[in-house]
């Protein structure tokens, strides 16, 4: 065991999930904000300037509230679960990578926590565990409401996990290997087509599975228009109806973390990641992700909500088999054609 | 803004008594009342006009036979029942104590109508749930308000009261107005005082 | 003819408890709910999320308006009607004031009846606006609900500067209005009706061509025709099955006869369907509100003839003896209006708002009864709801348009 | 004593405790908690076995999909229909016991004779390195040598799938919504009346200047007078069109 490695992976862990955690509240500022200024309002101004403030205020007001546990709650269950859905948010952020190694005090320190070869299905494998916080929540909660968001969650981030693994599988045969790493390492070489010169970006050869990517990832995080679970107008909130104080704020911090890790997945995935124009680095891949950010928030302003039944419909009879297609058509194309690419 | 200008005189004749959406002021010609008579000739009470309103008294059991004649007849078809009430007649006569009040409106016709019948407590009306589905909550709220009992409603109970009240019906006119018991309110330690017990009805 | 005889009744017992089986749950929704629109509380059966049963529970905001009726002067009880229908208390405060000045047998004057007219429209855009927000908020759309916020604020601004209060107005009077119009009411009514256009396209642009809202309203909660009529529904939620019925035009009251407008019907009677004729009646009140402004006579009274049931003109309190006597007798006394009962409706947002007051010749009335529109469409949920899915019930409650206060009064 | 030890030995203690948990619990949902800590940590021992490929599938299908599944009935299910947890039916508990004695004895008797006779297969760690890594072993294992299964199992899969289709068509949740249909509309008549009036023959349709374009192919109806589909509604017939 190389010790020094380990710790420095330990390190950058740690500022990571503390950067994290500061976007994360700052991404709440974002989102208002955006929100505000998309239906003519003005959005939280009076704390501190242009309310950047107003998180910071937002945290210490949810950790003074009182924590309820309802007396026909599964107690501790219910207790965990909101802690399951927090601990799993930021991990899937380990294995992003943020720019080339530094080189500080004579240590070889990687801008990524750690490199594994199976990067992506260890993303896909934490936002197949993060579903418990939800199922276990609602469970738990012995509140009907709670009940039927959880069912409803979990049905959906089942349907929509396999959209979201599937859609990425034609990324995975072009770039042939499941490594994070690899796939951007394929993507900042240079496609010369004609007299064009583009990035080598899968958004350009794989736009369906882009497409079908950025839908799955926003039902996978349960941001409108596919938040049913938490459907305010139906039930109330959903599987979080019963939380209060910090343990519902612990939902809400995994919400908006799973939302940025997914953003800088994306990013990192389909548009080159750290690579850009002039100068790569993690700026670019910071853009890219509040590109992301920018959209998920301009959806929730714009669409209403999906119903239940159309939600389970297009994830199986829609993407899904748009999915498949674009698989087999970009075996076809790896088998016969375009090796050279 | 400028001193008040002179004001039309009144007019001799309210325009109010000549709209004419309730049909034929004289009685003898309203085909409604025409066509009840021949029909039901012993159900039929009395036809009054008040300001060109048309309203039809009839006996309480004939009360869902002649709604529903009215319903299906081709001259008359008052297909939309716009509302079922009742009022307590305590104060203005001895019997029977409560009329109930059924308004009809015809669409293709364009006319409304009012068929009342007189209904005394512990007696029965026949429900009018089978011609129109719309009677339902109207003869629940109703029953809830007044205790008339609706003969065939199959679902008759409170509507608007919470199903275990147990002091009466509020819109009877024995009822007082502040119910019969002293609530006190949150906040204080003693009921507030009533001004006045039971309402006192200035006479006409 | 039906033979009564022969028709077994339901067995109220299976209606009333309707036990779910094991596979099914009830769930109760309200009366604290974000999308009953205020308290109302629906008991719902579900399969999974398949509503088998629905059953509205109201009665969580009965204050006992008619009651209160009953003890109160004729002219006390204007400001009662605003609290039953608190998002259009105009239409409610002129069904009332048109009840009692048949009872009496007075009409306000035509310039009067001109700005009653335009204050009914106003309210009716303004009614409508807040169930196209809510509505739209129901089915998860959140900026139209911001939008239509936004611009009844300039509705609300209207009123204010009309009668000094946003909401719960008490404008309208028995016998027209004893104050002055304000002089620049008419430019602000003009103002908002050239702007208004523009806000209507813009939520269409937000919505009528949406997929998901598409989705969620095309096909769901259809009301047949004939059972519409057999419900006793007026207003939208009838217009939007085809049935043409709407009070302004089968028995035109104030001076609608005056004025060209047309009906919006529906053509399938479901969610959309509703959705497009509450946004067409939009349009048609801009209509109706512009040909007013041009055919309101800018001078003239306000309030009717002289008569021993509406108040006398301020002025002449003050500088009259005589008035100032019948201003004393009419606020101590009231007026007695003359034996009878009269019934009168007009064409409220949300269908047929009448009144039916009995006069046993006192200054109260003898029964006060309130013919709320939302209580009567509120019946057809249970129809609309069996067979929808449980997000389809925030839409059929959206779509029905109620107000707790009206339902419950 | 070295480190890889020390976290394997922490980790078959919790995924033991897992399984226990799986056992004691009195709550089926508790249970299933139970087993998705035991399967976690089995993932984590594959992890530290360089089988990162298989770790993420136990985790992403065991943990993912078939424990929420279970989960997901259990919460269904209606707790009186759930069997009997943990009766004290003595039969149950001398099977239970004989099966785990026997499941013990096999396992242990695998494990003895692998570590005693065992024979290193062609894949040693050159060998995988040299075609990229385990998971790309793994995958031109299965799609070369074990291809007939593969498709097989696909099949069988299909085929469950397809089953599973079948088993599962709505038609219960029908019948009882058009029952209560039937039970609740309230009134004795039919809503719609069983006894419109005649209606005159010829019904007319809106004419071309009263229909508008409204939205999505719909038009509404634009109706000039009261007198206008007041006997049929605009569309002209009764039913649904």
């Amino acid at each position: 065991m190389d010790w020094q490695r380990l710790l420095v992976s330990y390190f950058v862990g740690f500022v990571l999930l503390n950067v994290l955690l500061g976007l994360m509240a700052y991404m709440t500022w974002f989102e208002r904000r955006v929100l505000a200024r998309m239906q003519h309002r003005v959005g939280p101004n009076r704390t501190g300037p242009f309310g950047l403030l107003q998180p910071i205020a937002d945290g210490i007001k949810l950790l003074a509230k009182e924590d309820i546990v309802p007396a026909n709650a599964d107690r501790l269950v219910f207790l965990v679960a909101p802690l399951l859905s927090f601990a799993l948010a930021p991990l899937g952020a380990a294995v992003i990578p943020f720019g080339e190694s530094l080189h500080l005090f004579g240590l070889e320190i990687p801008l990524l926590v750690a490199d594994i070869n199976v990067a992506v299905l260890y993303v896909l494998a934490l936002g197949s565990i993060g579903v418990y916080g939800i199922i276990l929540g609602g469970y738990a909660s012995g509140n009907r409401y709670s009940l039927l968001g959880a069912l409803r969650s979990t049905a959906q981030v089942i349907s929509y996990e396999l959209v979201l693994g599937l859609s990425l599988v034609g990324v995975f045969i072009l770039a042939g290997s499941f490594s994070l790493q690899d796939i951007l390492r394929e993507q900042q070489r240079v496609l010369v087509i004609g007299p064009l010169t583009l990035p080598n970006w899968y958004i350009l050869s794989q736009p369906l599975a882009f497409a079908l990517f950025l839908i799955a990832a926003v039902a996978e995080t349960n941001r409108a228009p596919f938040d049913l679970p938490e459907a305010e107008t139906e039930l109330v909130a959903g599987y979080f109806t019963e939380y209060s104080g910090f343990r519902f704020s612990f939902y809400f911090l995994a919400e908006y973390i799973n939302m940025i890790v997914v953003s800088l997945l994306a990013g990192t995935l389909f548009v080159g990641g750290i690579d850009g124009p002039f100068a790569d680095g993690v700026w670019w891949l910071a853009l890219k992700a509040l590109f992301f950010l920018f959209f998920y928030v301009w959806l929730r302003a714009t669409l209403p909500r999906f119903r239940y039944d159309q939600l389970m419909g297009l994830a199986w009879k829609v993407l899904l088999p748009l999915a498949l297609l674009n698989i087999g058509l970009t075996g076809l194309v790896r088998l016969w054609g375009i090796g050279a690419l | 803004m400028s001193e008040p200008r002179p004001v039309p005189a009144p007019t001799a004749t309210s325009p109010w008594d000549t709209t004419g959406y309730w049909g034929p002021t004289d009685p003898e010609q309203h085909p409604a009342v025409r066509l009840i008579r021949e029909r039901f000739p012993d159900a039929l009470r009395e036809a009054t006009v008040f300001r060109d309103e048309m309203t039809i008294r009839v006996d309480r059991r004939a009360l869902r036979d002649v709604v529903e004649f009215l319903r299906t007849h081709p001259e008359l078809r008052y297909n939309h029942l716009t509302d079922i009430t009742a009022v307590d007649m305590l104060y203005l006569r001895e019997r029977p104590r409560f009329d109930v009040v059924v308004q009809l409106y015809s669409i293709p016709r364009r006319q409304r109508l009012r068929v009342k019948c007189g209904v005394d407590d512990g007696e029965t009306v026949p429900s009018l749930v089978p011609i129109f589905a719309g009677a339902n909550w109207l003869e629940r709220e109703c029953y809830d308000m007044f205790g008339i009992i609706f003969e065939g409603h199959p679902d008759l109970r409170r509507i608007l009261l919470p199903e275990d009240w147990d002091e009466g019906h509020p819109l009877r006119k024995d009822y007082p107005l502040r119910g019969y018991r002293d609530y006190v309110q949150p906040g204080f330690e003693s009921p507030a005082p009533r001004i006045r017990g039971t309402l006192r009805r200035p006479g006409p | 003819m039906i033979d009564f005889s022969q028709s077994t009744p339901v067995i109220l017992s299976e209606v009333r408890q309707l036990t779910p089986t094991r596979r099914e749950l009830v769930l109760n929704m309200g009366p604290q709910h974000p999308s009953t629109h205020g308290v109302l509380r629906i008991r719902l059966t579900l399969e999974g999320e398949t509503v088998i049963a629905c059953d509205p529970v109201i009665g969580y905001l009965h204050r006992g308006v008619e009651k209160l009726g009953e003890s109160h002067r004729y002219a006390q009880f204007v400001p009662w009607t605003d609290r039953t229908d608190y998002v259009a208390a105009p239409s409610n405060n002129l069904g009332y004031v048109l009840a009692v000045e048949k009872l009496c047998g007075i009409q306000a004057p035509e310039r009067a009846q001109y700005w009653r007219m335009i204050m009914a429209e106003l309210t009716r855009l303004a009614s409508h606006l807040v169930w196209l927000g809510t509505h739209a908020l129901d089915i998860g759309a959140l900026s139209v609900s911001l939008y239509t916020f936004r611009d009844r604020e300039l509705i609300l601004d209207i009123f204010e500067k009309f009668c000094g209060a946003r909401l719960t107005t008490n404008m309208m009077e028995i016998g027209g209005f004893s104050r002055e119009i304000p002089p620049e009411l008419p430019e602000m009514v003009r103002e908002f009706c050239r702007y208004f256009p523009k806000a209507i396209q813009q939520y269409e642009d937000l919505l009528t061509e949406n997929p998901i809202w598409l989705a969620r309203t095309k096909g769901v909660g259809i009301i047949e025709p004939d059972v519409a009529i057999n419900y006793g529904l007026t207003g939208a939620c009838l217009r939007g099955s085809g049935v043409n019925y709407d009070v302004r035009k089968a028995m035109p009251y104030l001076l609608y006869d005056r004025v060209e407008f047309d009906v919006p019907l529906g053509t399938h009677g479901d969610v959309y369907d509703r959705y497009l004729v509450r946004i067409e009646e939009m349009r048609q009140s801009i209509r109706i509100i512009e040909q007013c402004l041009e055919q309101v006579p800018t001078d003239g009274p306000l309030m009717a003839y002289e008569s021993q049931y509406v108040i006398p003109p301020h002025k002449n309190v003050m500088t009259t003896a005589e008035d100032m006597q019948r201003h004393f007798i009419w606020v101590i006394k009231g007026f007695s209006p003359p034996k009878g009962e009269v019934y009168h409706a007009v064409e409220h947002s949300k269908g047929e708002l009448g009144y039916y007051i009995v006069s046993d010749g006192s200054p109260i009335p003898y029964r006060l009864r309130i013919r709320s529109p939302d209580f009567v469409n509120l019946q057809s949920l249970p129809y609309m709801a069996q067979g929808a899915m449980l997000a389809d019930i925030v839409a059929l409650i959206g779509t029905i348009d109620i107000v707790l206060g009206s339902v419950d009064r | 004593m070295s480190l890889q030890v020390l976290i394997f030995s922490l980790l078959a203690c919790v995924s033991i405790l897992g399984a226990l948990g799986v056992v004691i619990a009195r709550n089926p949902v508790h249970s299933a908690i139970g087993l998705v800590l035991s399967f976690l940590n089995v993932a984590a021992i594959y992890l530290i076995a360089r089988a990162e490929f298989l770790a993420v599938v136990q985790v992403i299908v065991y943990a993912g999909a078939v424990i929420v599944l279970v989960v997901f009935v259990t919460m269904l299910v209606h707790p009186d229909d759930l069997p009997e947890f943990h009766g004290r039916r003595p039969l149950r508990i001398v099977t239970g016991l004989v099966l785990g004695v026997a499941l013990l004895l096999e396992v242990a008797a695998a494990v003895l004779t692998r570590s005693l006779s065992g024979a290193p297969g062609p894949w040693t760690d050159e060998a995988v390195a040299a075609v990229g890594g385990n998971t790309q072993a793994l995958g031109q294992t299965l799609y070369s040598d074990y291809m007939l299964a593969i498709q097989l199992t696909a099949l069988l899969l299909l085929a469950a799938t397809i089953g599973a289709i079948v088993l599962a068509r709505p038609e219960a949740v029908s019948e009882r919504v058009a029952a209560a249909r039937r039970t609740l509309t309230i009134s004795l008549a039919h809503p719609r009346g069983l006894d419109q009036p005649e209606r005159p023959p010829a019904l007319p349709r809106p004419s071309d200047g009263q229909v508008k374009p409204a939205g999505s192919g719909r038009p509404i109806v634009l109706a000039r007078s009261a007198n206008e589909f007041t006997e049929q509604p605009a569309w002209g017939e009764w039913r649904t069109p």
